[in-house]
C-alpha cells in the first residue's frame, strides 16, 4: 500500500546513517521550509485558478482558457505579472508599517501549516496542543491587517481594517466554540489523536444533530475570519474599492492575495479534520470489509479531497450571497452565532458525558 | 467646497468617493463626512461627464439633435429619442402612422426591461452577489440582439425621426420577442430566489434610505424613486402620450419608501412591460412606419414641452424655437438629476455600506445627471 | 416561549432563503450547458453580424466602378459631427456640358456616430452602412476615408 | 381643474399679470418682484396645490433672462408655466429651495451655466463646472474659441 510515511522514514534513515544527529536536524528542517514555502505557492496558484473556474460556471462562462489547456497556466502568468510590477509606494505611507504588514499576514498563515497532518504519519510538527496552537496563531493576521490599514494613510483603507478587525475578534469566539464541542468529544488537543478517534466513522456523522451545527457555525465563522464574501468588509470593493489593500501594488498585493488563500485551506483543512476525519478513510463503525477497501486510497487523497469540498463550499458561497452590511455582520455573531453555538456546546458536553455518540 | 475639509469636526473625517469609484457606475464625486462609518453629510459634485448637450443641440437642426439625447440616458437610449420626436412632432402637428405607434412602444418597453435588467444585475454587484449580473446580462443580451436586428444598434441606435421610425421592423421582429417572452417568464422566478427572497439582500434593503411621501413630492423625485414612496408619478399613466392610453397596464406603487420598495418597484416594472409588450406584438397594424415630412424641419414660434417616463423617472424636453431650423433653447430635465438631490436626505444616519444599497436603488445614470 | 418560536423561525427562513440560492447556482455550476460565453476572434467565420447593423459607411460601387453618388450634399448637410466632405470637381460629358461631379467623398470615421442620417439623406441611395466592426488602428489618420474609389465615375442616367 | 378654470381663477388672484394659455397648459408672465408671492399662493391654496416643480430653467432672451417654472399637482393633476423676467445686467431673483426642496439643485445647475443669483439660495455655487471657470456657458454671448467647435 502507498504512503507517504514509509518515504519519509526511509529518507531520514537514509540521511541519519551519513550525517551526525544535528545536520540530520538542519537538513529537514532546511527541506520542511522549502517544502512549506513550495506548498504555499503551490497552493495559492491552485486555488486562485480553482477560484476562477468556479466563479465562471456558476457565473455561466468559461474563465480562463487562453494560457495553456483549460487555462491551467493563467495563474503562473499572472503570478509573474505581479513579480514584475513596480513595487509602488505612496507619499506619507509609515513606511516600515507599509512593508510589513503583507510579511505578517503571510508568515501566520504559514506557522499554521505547522501541526497538520496531511496524510497518515505526516506532519511538520506534532505537538500536542495542535487545536490550540492554531486558534492562537490564528488571530495575529489581524495585526497584518490593521498594520496595512494604518500605515497606507488612506481612510478607505483604514475603515477596512478596522472592519476587519472588529469581525475577526468577534468570530473567533463561535469558530473557537465549534472547535470546542469536537474537542469535548475527543478528549484531546493533538490533532492526530483526534483523527485517530475518527477511526470508526467522522464526527460529524457520530455527533449526531450538534455536530452539524457545530460545522454549520464552523464554516460561516471561518468564512467571516478569512474575509470571504459574503463576509469581506475589509475589502468590500463596491464600499471601499479594496479595504486595507487598496494602496498596494506589485508583489506585496500578491502576498495579501496568497494569503487570503492559504486561509481558506489551512482553516478548511483544520474543518476537514475536526468533522471529516483529516486523512482517515471513510469507515463505518466495524464493516470491516468496506473499510478495507476504503483504506486503499491513499491517506493524503482523503485529506486533499475533504479539504477542497470544503473549500468549494466557501467558493459557492461567495459566488451566491450578498455582502452583509458592518452591523448586521456583528449582529449575525453576537445575536445569534454565539448563543447557538454556546448552547451546542452545552448539548454537545451532556452528549460527552453521557456517551450516547457512536 | 475644499475649504470646507479643513473645517470639519472633530471625530469627523471627509471621504471622496468617486469620481473613480467602483459603486458610482461612472464619474459621480460624493464628498462624504463620516463619524466613524456612519455618514453624517453627503454632497454631490457634478460635472465629470458634463458636455453641455443643452449647448451643442442650439446648433443643430431638427432631425439632427434627436441622436445626441441618446448620449444622455445612454441605457434608455431610444426613450429619450421617443421624447425628442414627441415635442417635435407635437410643434409641427405631424400626425404619426398606427404602425410607428405601436413600432415605437414595443421598441420603448423592450429598452426599459433591458435598462431595468442592468440596474438589477448592478445592484446585485454592489451589493456583493456578483453572480445575478450575469444572469441579467443573459436576458439584456436577447433584447440587445434584437435591437440590434431591427434598428442596427444595440444601445445607442437612433431608430426615432420625427414622424415614425427609420425603417420597419425586422422580419424576424415578431418571432424574436415572442421566444424573449417565454425565456424572460420563465427567468424571473431565478432573480426571486436569487435575490429578492435572499435573507442578506432583504436586510440590506429594509429601511434603509427612507423617502416619505412628502419628501419625495418636495425633491421632485420621480419614477421608480417616487413610486416607491407612494407618489402616483408614472407619466404613461397620468398624461399619456403615444397609445399609452389605450393599453391595460398598472401602474406599479410601493409605500414604503425605503430601498426595497424601490426595488420590488422596478422587478415589478418589467412584468408590466412584457404585459405591454404581450398586448402589442401580436396587433402591430399594417401600414406605414414614418410619415411624409419635409426635409428641412421648421419648428412654429414657441415653447413645448414633452413629458416622458424612462425607466428612470420623468423625461422632459422643453424646446423654445424662434420659427428656424434650430432650437433657440433646448432643456432636458433629467430624471437622475432631481433624483440624486434626495439622496443627501436619504442617506444621512447610514452606514456606509447603505450609501451603495441607496444609490443602487436610485439608479444613477451619470451622463443623464450631467448632460 | 413566543420569542424562542419567533427567533427560530426566524433562523430557519434565513437558512432557507440562503440554500434557494445556492440551489440556483449549485444549478448552474451542475449544468454546464448554460454557458453563454461566444469566444469572440474564434468565432470569427461563423459571426453573422446582423444585417442592418451600422458598422460603417461605405459607396456603393458596382462592377464597372461606378456609383451614384452626385455630389449634392445632402449627406455633408444631414450629419451632425462634420463626418462627411465632399469635394466635388466640374467634368465636361460627352455633350461639350459642364456637369458636377464628386472629386473625394472623405469621410472622417472617427467621427462618425453611426446615427444613419446620411443615408436616410441620400436622394441617390449612393451610400449604405458596412456590417464591419473591427475598426481598430494604429494611426488615427487611416481612419479618415476616401470613399469613391480611385478612377470611379457616376453611373449614368443617376441624377 | 382644467386650464379655462385655472387661466380665470389666476386672472381673478393676479389681474396685473400677463395670463395666457400655452400650448400646453396656463403660462403666466410677472417680473422677478412678485414671484414668492404667486409661489405661495400657488402651493397653499388648497384647491390649486401646486406641490410639484417638475422643471425650473432659464432662458437667455439677449435683452433679459427669463426664469421658466413648470408646476405640477400631484393631487389635482393639472399643471402651470410661470415665466419670470430677470434683468440681464444684474440677474438676481429668489431662491425657490426653500418651498421646493429639488429647486436647490436646480438653482445651482441655473447659477452656474447661466449666471443668475438666487438670493437666499442655502448653498449657491457652481455645480457642473470648476469654481474657477470664467462666463456662463449658456448665455447666448458666450465665446469659448477652446472648447465650442462650430462645424
Amino acid at each position: 500500500m502507498f504512503s507517504i510515511e514509509n518515504i519519509t522514514n526511509s529518507f531520514h534513515n537514509w540521511l541519519s546513517s551519513v550525517l551526525s544527529e544535528t545536520l540530520v536536524m538542519l537538513v529537514e528542517m532546511g527541506l520542511i521550509a522549502i517544502a512549506a514555502i513550495a506548498l504555499f505557492a503551490v497552493l495559492g496558484l491552485v486555488l486562485v485558478y480553482m477560484e476562477r473556474k468556479v466563479a465562471a460556471v456558476i457565473q455561466i462562462r468559461l474563465g480562463p482558457n487562453r494560457v495553456g489547456p483549460m487555462g491551467i497556466f493563467q495563474t503562473s502568468a499572472d503570478t509573474l505579472k505581479l513579480v514584475l510590477k513596480e513595487g509602488f509606494m505612496p507619499n506619507n505611507v509609515d513606511k516600515f508599517l507599509y512593508k510589513l504588514a503583507p510579511f505578517v499576514v503571510m508568515i501566520t498563515a504559514m506557522l499554521i501549516l505547522a501541526p497538520i497532518p496531511f496524510a497518515k504519519g505526516f506532519q511538520i510538527w506534532d505537538i500536542n496542543i495542535g487545536v490550540f496552537y492554531i486558534t492562537a496563531i490564528s488571530s495575529i493576521s489581524v495585526i497584518g491587517i490593521l498594520m496595512a490599514g494604518w500605515a497606507s494613510n488612506n481612510k478607505y483603507s483604514l475603515l477596512g481594517a478596522m472592519r476587519s478587525g472588529a469581525q475577526i475578534v468577534s468570530y473567533e469566539l463561535s469558530a473557537g466554540m465549534a472547535v470546542l464541542s469536537i474537542i469535548v468529544l475527543t478528549g484531546s488537543l493533538n490533532l492526530n489523536e483526534i483523527i485517530e478517534s475518527q477511526r470508526n466513522g467522522w464526527w460529524i456523522f457520530k455527533g449526531h444533530i450538534p455536530a452539524l451545527i457545530a460545522f454549520v457555525i464552523y464554516i460561516i465563522a471561518v468564512t467571516a475570519e478569512t474575509n470571504r464574501a459574503p463576509f469581506d468588509m475589509a475589502e468590500a470593493e463596491s464600499e471601499l474599492t479594496g479595504g486595507f489593500h487598496t494602496e498596494y501594488a506589485g508583489m506585496r498585493f500578491a502576498l495579501f492575495f496568497l494569503a487570503e488563500y492559504i486561509n481558506i485551506f489551512i482553516v478548511c483543512a483544520i474543518g476537514a479534520t475536526l468533522f471529516f476525519g483529516g486523512w482517515m478513510p471513510f469507515h463505518i463503525g466495524n464493516w470491516e470489509g468496506f473499510n478495507h477497501v476504503m483504506d486503499f486510497i491513499p491517506s493524503f487523497v482523503w485529506f486533499f479531497g475533504k479539504t477542497f469540498f470544503l473549500i468549494f463550499l466557501i467558493m459557492w458561497f461567495r459566488w451566491t450571497f450578498p455582502r452583509l452590511r458592518i452591523d448586521q455582520l456583528l449582529n449575525l455573531e453576537w445575536k445569534y452565532l454565539l448563543p447557538i453555538s454556546m448552547f451546542n456546546l452545552l448539548l454537545m458536553t451532556v452528549i460527552a458525558i453521557k456517551g450516547w455518540h457512536f | 467646497m475644499f475649504e470646507e475639509v479643513a473645517t470639519s469636526k472633530e471625530g469627523e473625517q471627509i471621504i471622496n468617493v468617486g469620481p473613480q469609484h467602483p459603486a458610482t457606475h461612472g464619474v459621480l464625486h460624493l464628498i462624504i463626512t463620516l463619524n466613524g462609518e456612519t455618514i453624517v453629510n453627503l454632497e454631490p459634485n457634478l460635472g465629470y461627464i458634463h458636455r453641455s448637450i443643452e449647448k451643442m443641440c442650439e446648433s443643430l437642426s431638427y432631425r439632427q439633435f434627436i441622436y445626441t439625447t441618446s448620449r444622455m440616458d445612454y441605457l434608455a437610449a431610444h426613450i429619450n429619442n421617443h421624447a425628442c420626436a414627441l415635442t417635435v412632432e407635437k410643434a409641427m402637428q405631424i400626425e404619426i402612422p398606427e404602425r410607428a405607434e405601436v413600432i415605437r412602444i414595443l421598441v420603448s418597453e423592450l429598452t426599459r426591461i433591458a435598462s431595468h435588467e442592468l440596474w438589477w444585475g448592478a445592484m446585485a454587484m454592489d451589493l456583493g452577489a456578483l453572480s445575478p449580473f450575469f444572469y441579467a446580462f443573459r436576458e439584456r443580451e436577447v433584447i440587445t440582439d434584437i435591437m440590434e436586428e431591427t434598428c442596427g444598434a444595440r444601445l445607442t441606435m437612433n431608430y426615432m425621426v420625427p414622424g415614425g421610425v427609420m425603417a420597419d421592423i425586422h422580419p424576424n421582429f415578431v418571432k424574436r420577442v415572442k421566444d424573449f417572452i417565454i425565456q424572460f417568464k420563465s427567468r424571473i422566478d431565478e432573480y426571486d430566489q436569487l435575490v429578492t427572497g435572499n435573507i442578506i439582500f432583504q436586510n440590506r434593503m429594509k429601511n434603509v434610505g427612507i423617502l416619505s411621501k412628502e419628501d419625495a413630492i418636495s425633491y421632485g423625485t420621480t419614477g421608480p424613486t417616487a413610486r416607491g414612496s407612494g407618489v402616483s408619478c408614472d407619466i404613461r399613466k397620468i398624461y399619456p402620450y403615444s397609445i399609452y392610453g389605450k393599453l391595460q397596464f398598472d401602474e406599479v406603487l410601493e409605500t414604503a419608501g425605503d430601498s426595497f420598495a424601490r426595488y420590488l418597484v422596478r422587478v415589478k416594472e418589467m412584468k408590466q412591460s412584457i404585459s405591454i409588450i404581450e398586448q402589442l406584438i401580436d396587433n402591430i397594424p399594417e401600414g406605414d412606419f414614418q410619415a411624409k415630412t419635409k426635409a428641412v424641419l421648421k419648428l412654429p414660434k414657441g415653447e413645448f414641452y414633452q413629458r416622458v417616463e424612462t425607466p428612470r423617472g420623468e423625461l422632459g424636453v422643453y424646446i423654445v424655437s424662434e420659427g428656424g431650423t434650430t432650437p433657440y433653447r433646448i432643456k432636458f430635465r433629467s430624471p437622475g438629476f432631481s433624483n440624486l438631490s434626495a439622496l443627501n436626505h436619504m442617506i444621512k444616519g447610514h452606514k456606509i455600506g447603505d450609501l451603495v444599497a441607496v444609490m443602487g436603488t436610485l439608479d444613477l445614470v451619470i451622463p443623464d445627471i450631467d448632460r | 416561549m413566543s420569542f424562542l418560536k419567533t427567533y427560530i423561525t426566524e433562523v430557519y427562513g434565513a437558512v432557507k432563503s440562503l440554500l434557494t440560492g445556492m440551489k440556483l447556482t449549485g444549478y448552474y455550476f451542475t449544468h454546464p450547458k448554460e454557458i453563454i460565453t461566444e469566444e469572440y476572434p474564434d468565432n470569427r467565420l461563423t459571426l453573422k453580424m446582423a444585417d442592418r447593423f451600422r458598422g460603417e459607411v461605405v459607396m456603393k460601387h458596382d462592377d464597372n466602378n461606378e456609383h451614384a453618388c452626385t455630389g449634392c450634399s445632402a449627406c455633408e448637410l444631414a450629419c451632425p459631427n462634420g463626418t462627411i466632405k465632399i469635394i466635388n470637381k466640374f467634368e465636361i460629358n460627352a455633350e461639350g456640358k459642364k456637369k458636377k461631379a464628386i472629386d473625394a467623398f472623405v469621410y472622417h470615421l472617427e467621427l462618425c456616430t453611426m446615427c444613419n442620417l446620411c443615408i436616410e439623406a441620400c436622394p441617390t441611395d449612393a451610400i449604405k452602412m458596412a456590417q464591419t466592426f473591427e475598426h481598430s488602428v494604429y494611426d488615427r489618420r487611416l481612419l479618415t476615408k476616401q470613399l469613391n474609389l480611385p478612377g470611379s465615375k457616376i453611373r449614368e442616367g443617376v441624377e | 381643474m382644467g386650464n379655462e378654470e385655472l387661466i380665470l381663477k389666476l386672472k381673478e388672484v393676479f389681474p396685473e399679470m400677463d395670463c395666457v394659455q400655452g400650448n400646453d397648459w396656463p403660462e403666466l408672465s410677472f417680473g422677478s418682484d412678485r414671484l414668492i408671492d404667486v409661489i405661495t399662493y400657488l402651493k397653499q391654496t388648497p384647491e390649486l396645490a401646486f406641490d410639484y416643480l417638475f422643471c425650473e430653467t432659464c432662458v437667455d432672451w439677449k435683452t433679459h433672462f427669463n426664469m421658466v417654472y413648470h408646476l405640477d399637482s400631484t393631487r389635482y393633476r393639472h399643471n402651470v408655466v410661470l415665466k419670470v423676467k430677470t434683468d440681464r445686467e444684474k440677474p438676481e431673483i429668489a431662491s425657490l429651495a426653500h418651498v421646493y426642496r429639488t429647486a436647490e439643485q436646480h438653482e445651482r445647475e441655473i447659477f452656474d451655466l447661466f449666471g443668475i443669483v438666487f438670493l437666499g439660495h442655502p448653498n449657491l455655487k457652481r455645480i457642473m463646472l470648476t469654481e474657477e471657470w470664467v462666463g456662463y456657458p449658456l448665455r447666448k454671448d458666450y465665446e469659448d474659441p477652446i472648447n465650442i467647435i462650430k462645424l
